[in-house]
């Protein structure tokens, strides 16, 4: 048999974006092993729920290696559970591939870490991209202290000179904050404001995006991929979430894609599979577990043995694999092998999304 | 009225009474007097149902009590003045005489809260002050009128002239005295052996947990061991 | 008698810890007993704090933060070697603990809590904020220690895990020491005694805020040290060394050993240590066993394990 | 001036919900000297079960009514499970007992529920309404106002009624309340199922603000927590003062301030407040003597 | 120079003058009584002389150092001790590590010594039980040494409290009703007692209603009503003041059938 270990935070503040991992991890495995496993061998998935925690996240890790001795590890569904799984798996040459979006995760390149999402930059890319085509010069902001929206927030700040545009006002909320009209009204009153940009994740950028809308703030609203789902949509309010942009994955817009598209089989099948099983619309971030297990699945089928170095080699060779966040084409120097071609702009219209491009 | 018989209780594994035999009949007044640390305070709580009874039966007015709630005991007539006080510091006297009487909303409250405050004038003055501001004697004060609030048929008064100056002691005593006349039965336990013997109609003596003698309270007075033991004369 | 429970119980500890690896299936163990040793570290200072002193905290996670933070720092920006900055982080929150101590410790009870939760709270926020310094909220990497490299030139070669069951062992033990040291000296039955009684305290002529404020300090002390292993251990830190529901955990642990007592802290902080690790078979189910075992420990052993099983036993020894 | 009055509206709105929170705090604290760390997965459970009921096809009204009962009756349960086989047990581990119970009460709402977000719509629509240039949402009017009738309801029940004093009388001495014959056991299933009904009836006028999901109950009752310190524990003058407060500092300073540490600002004036006044704004000072 | 001077001291709670303008002081072996009714304030005289509150007005000396509103401890090291009419016991310690606390004053050293367990702090402690246990044999407690102190009966614990405060070698003795819950034989006992401590040289100020232990053991005798000194002198001419009589000792004399 071949174990496949996870630590995933299934629980806790981030648990909106483990559930869907977990839960698609669960999924995967039992299908592929009704497929008759890799090579004729079944896969045995070991998941552990880190709730978030980095020092358990590393216990886990330890765990997974040294009890349950797992050929491989998926997980660590944030930067910091990643990074504290990526010195053990490093420590003990086991491949990993880590769901979470920092770029600090796989830059440096370590020989074992690979990763899914794409990076926070590129979100920032992406975003600021289509801000320059709108002839915006000048945003607003308005960021979760959580660890999705400060590290965006900061590598937002970081590129955002390439663009020629400015940040002019700049506010932070607390993930379980009740109302941001405070902030909000700060950043409608910034000089020369032009747009607003809320990178986070949760029940934050609904209720920015309501508040948005309270205070009848008039200037375009982009959200991060951290909401790229259905439920945004629903929580936010249809009326709000009128015309807020933000960077997609394929996933989240499989009915809108183009036939040809490499990745709409893909994302057809995943979708299909996990609202039928689960009852629940898919999100972008179990998207990156699908992503993440399909190219374990492809590395281990290509290497044709278990063994750890052989996996990670077979990773590194990995090209053309699509999967729902996109078409994944690895290197020894890239273990993302993602552009910003993943990336689709998304504007919500009439309480759907429709792509812009 | 209420008899104890063969009354035993711990704390934890320390058995502190050993079975104890004891009778009060309706309109008596009865003592218990005692060293420190022979088991009165532990009598009393065992009777008002604060502590837990290991072995024994207590009877009142016929019906078992062993096992009824300490909170509806007062309403089967029993009432205490516990040692230490025990009143609610956080509320004002006035509300702590009210809460004694919180089985009654009928118009007799008002009534006895002005007996109370007849009795002791200063509890009227402090009527509005959180209790735990009073000084000693007077929350000894409120602690009596507390219980009094209950309208017992039966009263168990713990130490009740601890604390108070000799003029009030007085009173207290005479306030017991008077209670019989109303057809109320006491159960004190005293330090001021003296005091309390002179207006009892019998007496118990209790050491380290069991009755080592009974009998009238003008014999106990005159027996020359309770009067070198207790009474210090 | 007394001092030989003492002697009794640190012998017991160090053998138990010992002997353990004997028994150990894989080197994953080496890692949980490390953990529990670190907590019940910290838990020991919120034995002294809460269980002698009786003063309450919510907010010791921020003295473990800080001396997480400065294992990850100090050796990057002051150039100092990762030991040392143990020791730096340690005299940072002692001086923290002082200076924090003074105002707060003359509240009480939950107001104190209150108070001690907004500084762990402030720390907490300093260290997810500051990105410059700290990276925010995913964390940032810790050096190594260097000491295992050096046992290893010495000729003893131990593995990263078992080097780390090895070193916070000993370390506890020696936390243990000296809380069991304070528990029967004059500071602490100092501290014993304002916890009974403030007043009756001072009139005997104890200065109730200094006793106070160095149970505060030594406690603090502890969690600093606590937080300094952990990451250094981790070779990586988050701010979540230093949240609330941290502090919290140390404050149950002890709880649940037993508040007062040195060896409950232990077996609080291995419990809770544990039991995490045995319910992920649950998966969906831990946090209802979790929470349910937190509840009946309370239920049936109210003054928590060690102090209510030590008494059931004597009640039968008599 | 319309930007000071937006960040009064969104420290109304905020600070109405710490309220309600602080104020569900006061019954049982009230009545044990227990802190309820499980209040917050009280007001989570209000809000879930409304909103699973009105899925289930329940119109809103119904739903939150329910979702009160079934509160309530959870907080009965607490106390006869959890609270009052332990009796006797110092205040410390009564407090660890309801975070156990939160763990617990949180682990098997994940189960029964889920792990989404879920909100239901506001009771007056979404429309703001306007005041001088600034906004506020029908729906924080709703929240203000339910805290205030709910402070003025424990306010009379407290001053007004004798049960409130015998709930005050059984923290202060339990043991000389069941010598006036006061039922403990009663009081305090009295006090765990108002407790919980408050806390539910917070969670039903907060989703819609807030939205709600498995994991909310503890920031919230942290917050709740901070707030009735604040205004003085067990005072429900000091919860609703508290809490609002609570709500404008942060606003305010993340208005004027910063938003970043405006949670620390919060607690600085805690601190600064506690610092003057040890026993919160409305807190009474104990008066036992020596 | 009296060891202990009380001058014009005074305090109000809201509107009510608790104690008002009260003068008087204490020789060394001397005992002086203040008595007075219920409520007269003789309990917050005692909690202003030794610090527990701050006075509103008037000074206290001690050994001619003005001490007005110092911290109880500051005073407890110039060698003032005291009981308290509501126990203050530390009920989470045995009886033996009460009477050990009353010697904080001497047994305590720095604190890295008691954490580190060195000689010098185990030679303290040892100290400290010596004397403690010394003195509960004193008070008849020698065998509740090991017992948790919360479960004594309340009139062992006014004895402990009376060993606690013996422990600082004190110079100056506060006893608020040290006999309250004792019965007539045991509070001979205390009486004893507390002379013996005052032959030794130590001031003795006593608040009782034991008007007989009052009027056997007291030099001197303060009477305070409604807060103000009312009358003062040696025990048999206060006994017989009628304004005494009729404010406190009531004319049914009582004690006189005994
Ligand atoms: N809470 C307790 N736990 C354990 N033992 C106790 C407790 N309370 C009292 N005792 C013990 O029980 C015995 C009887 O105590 P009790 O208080 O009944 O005596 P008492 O006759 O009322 O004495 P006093 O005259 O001093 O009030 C004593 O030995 C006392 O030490
Ligand atoms: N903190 C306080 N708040 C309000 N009133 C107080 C406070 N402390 C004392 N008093 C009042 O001051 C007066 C004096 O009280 P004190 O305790 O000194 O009397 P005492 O002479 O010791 O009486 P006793 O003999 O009953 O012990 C009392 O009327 C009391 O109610
Ligand atoms: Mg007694
Ligand atoms: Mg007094």
């Amino acid at each position: 048999d071949i174990k496949i270990g996870a630590s995933i935070s299934a629980t806790g503040p981030a648990a909106f974006l483990g559930d869907p991992e977990a839960k698609t991890l669960e999924m995967l495995v039992e299908e592929l092993n009704a497929k008759g496993g890799i090579n004729g061998e079944k896969v045995e998935l070991v998941l552990y729920d880190d709730g978030g925690d980095a020092n358990k996240a590393r216990t886990f890790a330890t765990r997974l290696i040294e009890d349950d001795e797992v050929q491989a590890i998926i997980g660590g569904t944030t930067t910091g559970a990643s990074m504290s799984i990526l010195a053990v798996a490093e420590d003990a040459e086991v491949p990993f591939i880590s769901l979470a979006g920092a770029i600090d995760i796989i830059q440096p390149v370590k020989p074992y870490t690979f990763k899914t999402p794409h990076t926070d930059r590129m979100a920032c890319q992406k975003i600021f991209e289509d801000m320059k085509k709108q002839g915006i010069s000048k945003v607003g902001l308005i960021s979760g202290t959580d660890g999705f929206g400060a590290s965006m927030h900061a590598q937002c700040k970081d590129v955002v000179g390439e663009y020629g545009i400015e940040i002019v006002a700049d506010e932070t909320y607390d993930p379980k904050d009740a109302d941001m009209t405070a902030q909000l009204t700060k950043i409608k009153n910034a000089a020369g404001i032009q747009a607003v940009l809320n990178p986070g994740f949760g029940q934050g950028p609904s209720i920015v995006t309501r508040n948005y809308k309270q205070l009848a703030i008039d200037l375009p609203l982009y959200q991060s991929h951290g909401v790229a789902s259905d439920g945004f949509i629903e929580l936010a309010g249809k009326d709000a979430a009128e015309g807020v942009r933000l960077p997609g994955t394929a996933l989240l817009v499989a009915d809108l894609l183009a036939d040809g598209d490499a990745q709409k089989p893909v994302v057809a099948a995943y979708k299909a599979a996990y609202e039928a099983k689960y009852k629940m619309p898919v999100s972008t971030f179990g998207g990156y577990a699908h992503d993440g297990f399909a190219l374990m699945v492809e590395a281990i089928t290509k290497a044709g043995s278990s063994e750890p170095e052989a996996i990670r080699d077979a990773l590194e060779s990995i090209t053309g694999l699509a999967g729902t966040t996109g078409v994944y084409a690895m290197t020894a120097e890239d273990h993302l092998g993602l552009d910003l071609s993943a990336f689709r702009m998304l504007e919500i219209k009439d309480g759907g999304w429709t792509i812009v491009e | 009225m209420l008899t104890v018989e063969g009354l035993r209780s711990r704390y934890g594994r320390i058995e502190v009474l050993h079975g104890l035999d004891l009778q009060v009949d309706s309109g008596e007044i009865v003592t218990v007097v005692g060293a420190n640390g022979a088991g009165k305070t532990t009598l009393l709580r065992c009777l008002s149902g604060v502590q837990p009874v290991s072995a024994g039966k207590i009877t009142f007015r016929g019906e078992a009590l062993t096992t009824v709630p300490a909170y509806k005991r007062l309403s089967r007539g029993l009432a205490q003045s516990p040692e230490g006080r025990q009143i609610f510091t956080n509320l004002s006297v006035e509300e702590n005489l009210r809460l004694g009487a919180f089985l009654y909303s009928d118009d007799r409250v008002q009534k006895d809260m002005d007996d109370a405050f007849a009795m002791f004038p200063i509890l009227r003055e402090k009527r509005n002050l959180a209790a735990g501001g009073l000084s000693g004697g007077q929350q000894q004060m409120l602690a009596m009128a507390r219980a009094l609030m209950g309208r017992p048929s039966c009263l168990l008064l713990d130490e009740p002239s601890m604390g108070l100056a000799p003029i009030i002691v007085q009173q207290i005593f005479d306030v017991v005295s008077g209670l019989k006349a109303l057809g109320v039965t006491v159960l004190l336990v005293e330090q001021n052996a003296f005091g309390a013997l002179k207006i009892a109609d019998r007496g118990y003596v209790m050491e380290t947990g069991t009755i080592t003698m009974q009998g009238a309270a003008a014999e106990l007075i005159a027996d020359p061991r309770i009067r070198e033991a207790y009474l210090g004369i | 008698m007394k001092l030989s429970s003492k002697h009794l119980t640190l012998l017991v500890m160090a053998t138990l810890i010992a002997a353990a690896p004997f028994f150990f299936p894989s080197g994953y163990y080496f890692r949980v007993g490390a953990l529990i040793f670190v907590n019940a570290l910290a838990v020991t200072g919120i034995v002294i704090l809460t269980g002698y002193a009786g003063q309450i905290s919510l907010g010791h996670a921020g003295f473990a933060g800080i001396g997480g933070y400065a294992c990850a720092l100090a050796p990057v920006h002051l150039g100092l070697h990762p030991a040392l900055a143990v020791v730096l982080g340690a005299l940072i929150s002692a001086l923290l603990a002082y200076l924090v101590g003074r105002p707060i410790l003359r509240l009480k009870g939950y107001y104190l809590g209150v108070a001690s939760l907004g500084f762990g709270i402030l720390v907490a926020m300093v260290l997810n904020n500051e990105r410059e310094l700290t990276k925010g909220p995913d964390g940032i990497e810790v050096a190594d220690l260097g000491l295992r490299g050096l046992l290893k030139d010495w000729g003893l070669n131990l593995s990263n895990g078992e080097f780390w069951y090895a070193f916070t062992g000993i370390c506890l033990v020696i936390g243990a020491w000296i809380a069991l040291n304070l528990f029967n000296s004059p500071t602490g039955r100092a501290l014993r005694a304002l916890h009974g009684s403030e007043v009756a305290a001072g009139t005997v002529g104890i200065d109730v805020a200094r006793v106070k404020l160095q149970a505060f300090v030594i406690s603090a002390v502890y969690a600093s040290v606590a937080g300094s292993l952990t990451a250094l251990q981790n070779k990586f830190v988050t701010p979540d060394i230093a949240g609330f529901m941290h502090s919290v955990e140390m404050v149950t642990m002890a709880v649940l050993g037993g508040v007062g007592s040195v060896p409950g802290a232990i077996l609080g902080a291995g419990i809770l240590t544990l039991l995490p690790q045995v319910l992920t078979v649950f998966a969906e189910y831990e946090q209802l066993i979790l929470g349910l075992v937190m509840m009946l420990v309370m239920i049936f052993l109210r003054e928590g394990l060690v102090p209510s099983i030590l008494r059931k036993i004597r009640g039968r020894g008599e | 001036m319309s930007e000071f009055l937006q960040f009064l509206f969104s420290g109304l709105t905020v600070g109405a919900v710490y309220a309600l929170v602080a104020l569900g705090f006061t019954i049982i604290y009230n009545a044990s000297g227990v802190v309820n760390f499980a209040q917050g997965e009280f007001v989570m459970l209000g809000g879930m079960i409304t909103v699973f009921a009105h899925a289930a096809g329940l119109p809103i009204p119904l739903a939150a009514l329910a979702a009160i009962a079934a509160t309530a009756a959870v907080g009965v349960a607490l106390n006869k499970l959890a609270i009052e086989p332990a009796r006797g047990a110092p205040v410390v581990s009564l407090i660890i007992i309801t975070i156990g119970a939160s763990i617990f009460i949180r682990g098997a709402a994940q189960l029964i529920f889920d792990k989404q977000i879920h909100s239901f719509p506001a009771f007056s629509g979404d429309e703001p309404i306007h005041v001088l240039g600034a906004t506020i949402l029908t729906q924080s009017l709703w929240a203000i106002g339910g805290a205030f009738a709910v402070f003025v309801g424990l306010w009379l029940f407290f001053t007004r009624t004798i049960l409130g004093r015998a709930v005050l009388a059984t923290s202060n001495n339990r043991l000389a309340a069941q010598l006036v014959g006061i039922n403990t056991d009663f009081v305090m299933t009295l006090s765990f199922a108002l407790s919980a009904a408050i806390g539910a009836f917070a969670g039903v006028l907060i989703t819609p603000i807030t939205m709600t999901s498995y994991d909310v109950g503890l920031g919230l009752a942290l917050k709740g927590f901070a707030g009735a310190m604040l205004g003085g524990m067990g005072n429900p003058k000091g919860a609703f003062a508290g809490g609002l407060l609570l709500g404008l500092f942060e606003a305010m300073t993340a208005g004027y301030l910063s938003s970043q540490y405006k949670e620390a600002a919060a607690f600085v004036v805690i601190l600064a407040v506690l610092f003057f006044m040890p026993q919160g704004l409305f807190g009474s000072k104990s008066t036992d003597r020596v | 120079m009296s060891l202990l001077q009380i001058e014009r001291l005074g305090i109000a709670f809201g509107g009510l003058r608790a104690v008002h303008d009260v003068s008087f002081s204490v020789e060394p072996g001397e005992i002086v009584s203040v008595i007075g009714p219920n409520g007269a304030g003789k309990t917050t005289l005692f909690n202003m002389i030794s610090g527990v509150y701050r006075p509103g007005s008037g000074k206290v000396r001690l050994k001619g150092e003005d001490v007005t509103g110092m911290e109880p401890y500051l005073l407890a090291k110039r060698g003032m001790s005291r009981t308290f009419q509501n126990l203050q016991i530390f009920q989470n310690m045995t009886v033996l590590e009460n009477a050990m606390a009353g010697f904080h004053l001497q047994e305590r050293g720095p604190v890295l010594a008691d954490l580190l367990n060195l000689p010098s702090s185990r030679k303290r402690t040892h100290m400290a039980e010596e004397g403690a246990r010394a003195l509960l044999t004193r008070v008849g407690l020698d065998r509740a040494a090991d017992r948790e102190a919360g479960n004594l009966s309340y009139g062992s614990l006014k004895r402990l409290e009376i060993a606690r405060a013996l422990a600082m070698n004190p110079a100056v003795l506060l006893l608020d009703e040290p006999a309250a819950g004792c019965n007539a034989v045991e509070t001979e006992e205390i009486d004893h007692l507390i002379a013996e401590v005052a032959k030794s040289g130590v001031a003795i100020l006593l608040v009782e209603h034991d008007m007989k232990m009052v009027m056997r053991i007291s030099n001197h005798i303060v009477v305070l009503d409604h807060g103000e000194k009312i009358a003062e002198g040696p025990p048999e001419a206060v006994s017989r003041n009628p304004a005494v009589i009729a404010a406190y000792l009531g004319t049914e004399a009582a004690d006189a059938d005994r």
